[in-house]
């Protein structure tokens, strides 16, 4: 008998647990040509926000070794836009959609999940808590327990749909963060987000990137997201997607291992679209050799 | 738009850092147009480098199943795809981009080509011209030097009447390209203007353009990531806000284009 | 005329910036067929603290994407066994010294700086606060303000030698830290120490490092020490000692444009012996090609 | 302990993943002894794979600058360093390590190797055999199947009885190589015994050496990054507590090994 790749996710059942890495994927249409939405167990969108955000101007992206930065500035065109044009999109593939939602402050986020909280297309939320949050001090709100808390809360008080708090390693300790969101009211978290980093061009003597600094992704932060997840599994007891430098079957099994119930693939799309069907099936390989039935018999099996 | 595996029939040094990579591959051919471009796989060893390097067209043939690639050695990236060899395999992403388009009334058109610029003019060019096309292309080709401009011959063959330009005047006029698109623009008007290569002579040539009110498009350039307009990674400035290279671009109606 | 390499650090007159990371060049006899201590600026030494210390069970070494994990524990064999075996060798070579210290409890730190202030062959000192505080409630020292300000003050009062605070990457704004730390009378600051990570065996389904946790280094990590260092150079007055995955004379001054006096060569010298040779004498090329007289020319040009 | 590029001249499959690389390098076949290793630089290209690869010295000889390795493919290092051409240049460092010593007096030595644990052992035999001692070398040489016993040929030459054993039985006998040692040991016990090889087979060696009370060394391994003893990342626990493979190591006293 084949194994089973299914997992379930707070309340979402996914047929398998890879899921595009928000901000990678956009809504999904871009990289139609490679990858079917429903080849994913869940999709995970480009975040969202109340109204369009512009950006930061360019450029927006350095190499670094084996991993890249990004400065975005989490670019998108609004709620409305979103409901518009990409969930018409999406509900063609019958594919949980999870909506990552920004927000300059915690009513923003509020806002946007009770807008989507009305389209049965919108199987969950994830908030994403590394902007820097305007209103309440100019801290990033995934970086303060209290004001991570606090978002979590308020959006929880406006939807029942599963609620994933997307946690930031730019922290000194990510369990009193993942805490204080699991009590807020949280179904799930995700990590990690990119890690604050730079890369200066010494011939024009100035940042690459002009926002000056960026987000690390890619397989140079794999081992710093592994151990956070490895840590989190054990101060928590919901679900963990993990993500960071995943570009192999066996990155996800590292990061399934740690404690993750799912993993999400991101900068790895970049460098290869074809990279989803391939981890699935080499997890699914992995599974059949070493005569494991379903993904539970290992997650977590590294804490020991 | 397709993932697919090349493999490398020829890799010629063009002198001076520059190389002709000739690829047999499927699918591309077919589907490619002058001005798009396909993101390349460098190498299929380990992590790095991370991400694929844009690369325009140079020359594609679908009966052939032909792909040309012009690019110069720049950085890691560029480096090691100059030291594959023939026989050996690497991955594109392609085609990629909106490709240009010459309105079919343009009579006289002008391609103004800076450095590594050269290979999707050359493209436009050729295929216009295989299809009969009446427009009268003149080439604007700027370089530093006598050795960084390529591919003379390909565009004589094309019967295009060059202007070669080099900043040390070691070959054609010494001076910008710009400065002879201007005098011949002055001269006989064009009614129409492609140009491709660094910034400094998009501006110009942008400036040019606008002052004598001649429509035209920009091939630029950006740092990517996907190639396929998931990341906004590519973005840059336009009249309609930031637009991405990759797909809205990377040409752009002269008018269009804002600079940071 | 040929560019200067030489820099000030605190009160040490430095030929060139180019310096060994602790801990990978152990008391510099190792490295002797390849390098010549007085090769370096100054010689950083591994951590000495006040008794032997064991260290970790292997495997302590991991490899990863552009970098490496390590989990060494810090052994090393006291500092009385520094003074009779470590100091005679170097003391040859006329390089200034600077011995990086490692303790359990803050009294440790202090005395083991006590017991080498009297040694003339020693030049300064680095303080390794990244290690597991026993004493002081089980954070490391690194990550909590106070923590590291009680630190630096009380081997402060000890010695008059120059005191270089080397900061930990784990935490959530290196800039509380470094201030806190030069509050407390450091004279200098050196980052980034490792950031925290793991890598698992899938075969084994466990952690490839026998400690679990280990420090990642490398060519990896350069964005985020780059951006702390970015970071810190705004926020303090203290001459800066950046590291964190340099491989090239171009890694060396991105560090040096982002705002350090001087630079620290770990990890690379692992891939190549010859490494710090090639830095400096790249580093010369640069600075004749782009005709720069010496280094405080470009020193934090990158901050705009 | 010389950091030297070396160029390949051969870099021959021995079949099953397992190679055997010929270089032509200065310096390190003069200094090196049997047992000692290098680290090797599998790739000039980028940063990967970061740390360098420790691999046994197989053959040296001054007189022809030549240094043979033996190497099994089992992950991205090996794997980069078996795509190597001749001609091609990598970077060593070495010799590093301690290398074996027999004690002069040892007649019967046996020599037990495991799998890729089997170079080091053959360049120990050939240069005592080579050098005229009198010593009686036997190679018990375990491996999982027939084609995993590489360089029969070579050590037949060198007259060395072989006791071949595999797991599955297909040449020799079938079983662990540590039953055949044992066996032959009780009937004519040796006063000398090597071992290089998988964890299991060392640690079963050291149990029969202990009971039957003979001397012997055992080669170790570990993860490296330095190679010269400065990272303090390989060590192994001995009863002097953790001691560097790379520098005390990787041969140690068979009664000298604790195990984790
Ligand atoms: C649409 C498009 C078409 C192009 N066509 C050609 C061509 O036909 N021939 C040619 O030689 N070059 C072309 N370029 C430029 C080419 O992509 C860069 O020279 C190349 O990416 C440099 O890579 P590297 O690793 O050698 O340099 P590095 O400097 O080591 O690269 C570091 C990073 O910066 C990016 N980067 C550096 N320079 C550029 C650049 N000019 N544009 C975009 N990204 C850059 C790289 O992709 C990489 O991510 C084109 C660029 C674009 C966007
Ligand atoms: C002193 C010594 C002598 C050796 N001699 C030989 C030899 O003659 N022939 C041979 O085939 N192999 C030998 N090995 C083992 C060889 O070093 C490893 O097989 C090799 O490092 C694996 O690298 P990889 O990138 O292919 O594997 P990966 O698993 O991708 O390597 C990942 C990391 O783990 C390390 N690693 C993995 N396996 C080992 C191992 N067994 N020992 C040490 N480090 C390891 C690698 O060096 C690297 O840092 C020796 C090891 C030591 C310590
Ligand atoms: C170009 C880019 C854009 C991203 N945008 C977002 C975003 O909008 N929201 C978000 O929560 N994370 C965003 N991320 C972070 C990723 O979702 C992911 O957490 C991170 O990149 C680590 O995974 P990876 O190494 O597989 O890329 C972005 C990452 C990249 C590279
Ligand atoms: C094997 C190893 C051992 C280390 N030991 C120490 C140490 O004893 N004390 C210390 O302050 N830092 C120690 N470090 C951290 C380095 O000094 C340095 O801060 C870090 O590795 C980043 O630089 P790199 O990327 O150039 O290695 C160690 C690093 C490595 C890789
Ligand atoms: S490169 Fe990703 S959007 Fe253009
Ligand atoms: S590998 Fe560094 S001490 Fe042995």
């Amino acid at each position: 008998m084949s194994p089973s790749l299914a997992v379930e996710l707070a309340d979402l059942k996914l047929k398998n647990p890879i899921l595009p890495a928000s901000g990678t994927y956009g809504y999904g249409r871009e990289f139609l040509p490679f990858i079917k939405p429903d080849l994913w167990g869940a999709v995970i969108t480009k975040g969202v926000a109340l109204v369009p955000w512009t950006g930061n101007p360019p450029p927006r992206i350095a190499e670094t070794p084996s991993g890249m930065l990004n400065a975005i500035g989490l670019q998108n065109p609004g709620v409305e836009h979103f409901i518009t044009e990409a969930l018409p999109f999406l509900r063609e593939y019958q594919v949980p959609v999870v909506v990552n939602i920004v927000g300059r402050t915690i009513a923003e986020y509020a806002a946007v999940a009770e807008r989507l909280s009305e389209h049965p297309e919108v199987s969950g939320f994830e908030l994403n808590i590394s902007c820097p949050n305007v209103k309440e001090g100019g801290i990033a709100f995934g970086t303060d327990p209290q004001v991570a808390a606090a978002v979590t809360g308020e959006v929880r008080k406006v939807t029942k749909l599963p609620l994933i708090v997307k946690l930031s390693p730019n922290v000194t300790d990510v369990t009193v963060i993942a805490q204080a969101v699991e009590a807020a009211g949280a179904d799930c978290l995700s990590l990690i987000n990119t890690l604050q980093g730079m890369a200066i061009d010494i011939k024009k003597r100035r940042p690459i990137l002009a926002n000056q600094i960026g987000g690390l992704s890619g397989p140079a932060v794999k081992p710093v997201a592994l151990r956070m997840v490895w840590q989190v599994y054990q101060k928590v007891k919901l679900p963990l997607i993990g993500m960071g430098g995943i570009i192999s079957a066996s990155d996800a099994l590292e990061f399934i291992m740690a404690g993750a119930s799912a993993v999400a693939i991101g900068t790895g799309l970049f460098r290869d679209p074809s990279l989803p069907e391939k981890v699935i099936a080499g997890i699914e390989r992995f599974l059949v050799e070493e005569k494991i039935a379903n993904l539970s018999e290992i997650r977590g099996i590294a804490q020991g | 738009m397709y993932q697919v595996k090349a493999v490398i029939t020829e890799n010629k040094f063009l002198g001076a850092g520059y190389h002709l990579l000739n690829l047999l591959v499927a699918e591309i051919p077919e589907a490619a147009k002058p001005g798009q471009f396909v993101q390349v796989r460098v190498t299929t060893e380990g992590n790095e480098p991370l991400l694929s390097r844009p690369i325009s067209i140079y020359r594609y043939d679908a009966a052939s199943s032909s792909l040309a690639l012009v690019f110069k050695v720049v950085g890691k990236g560029t480096d090691l795809l100059a030291k594959r060899n023939p026989g050996e395999i690497i991955e594109l992403l392609g085609p990629l981009g909106n490709g240009f388009a010459i309105p079919e009334t343009a009579k006289r058109v002008a391609l103004i080509a800076g450095g590594v610029g050269m290979p999707p003019l050359y493209c436009l060019a050729e295929k216009l011209i295989r299809k009969g096309s009446k427009t009268e292309f003149n080439l604007f080709y700027g370089a530093r030097t006598k050795s960084d401009l390529l591919e003379l011959s390909a565009w004589e063959r094309l019967k295009v009447k060059i202007f070669p330009m080099t900043d040390d005047g070691s070959y054609g006029k010494a001076g910008l390209v710009t400065e002879s698109f201007q005098k011949e623009h002055e001269q006989t008007p064009f009614d129409f203007v492609v140009a491709c290569g660094p910034q400094p002579m998009l501006k110009a040539v942008q400036q040019i353009a606008l002052a004598t009110n001649i429509p035209g498009q920009l091939s630029m350039e950006a740092h990517m990531a996907c190639g396929v307009g998931a990341c906004l990674g590519c973005v840059c400035k336009t009249k309609s806000g930031y637009q991405r290279v990759c797909v809205e671009g990377p040409v752009f109606e002269i008018s269009e284009v804002l600079w940071e």
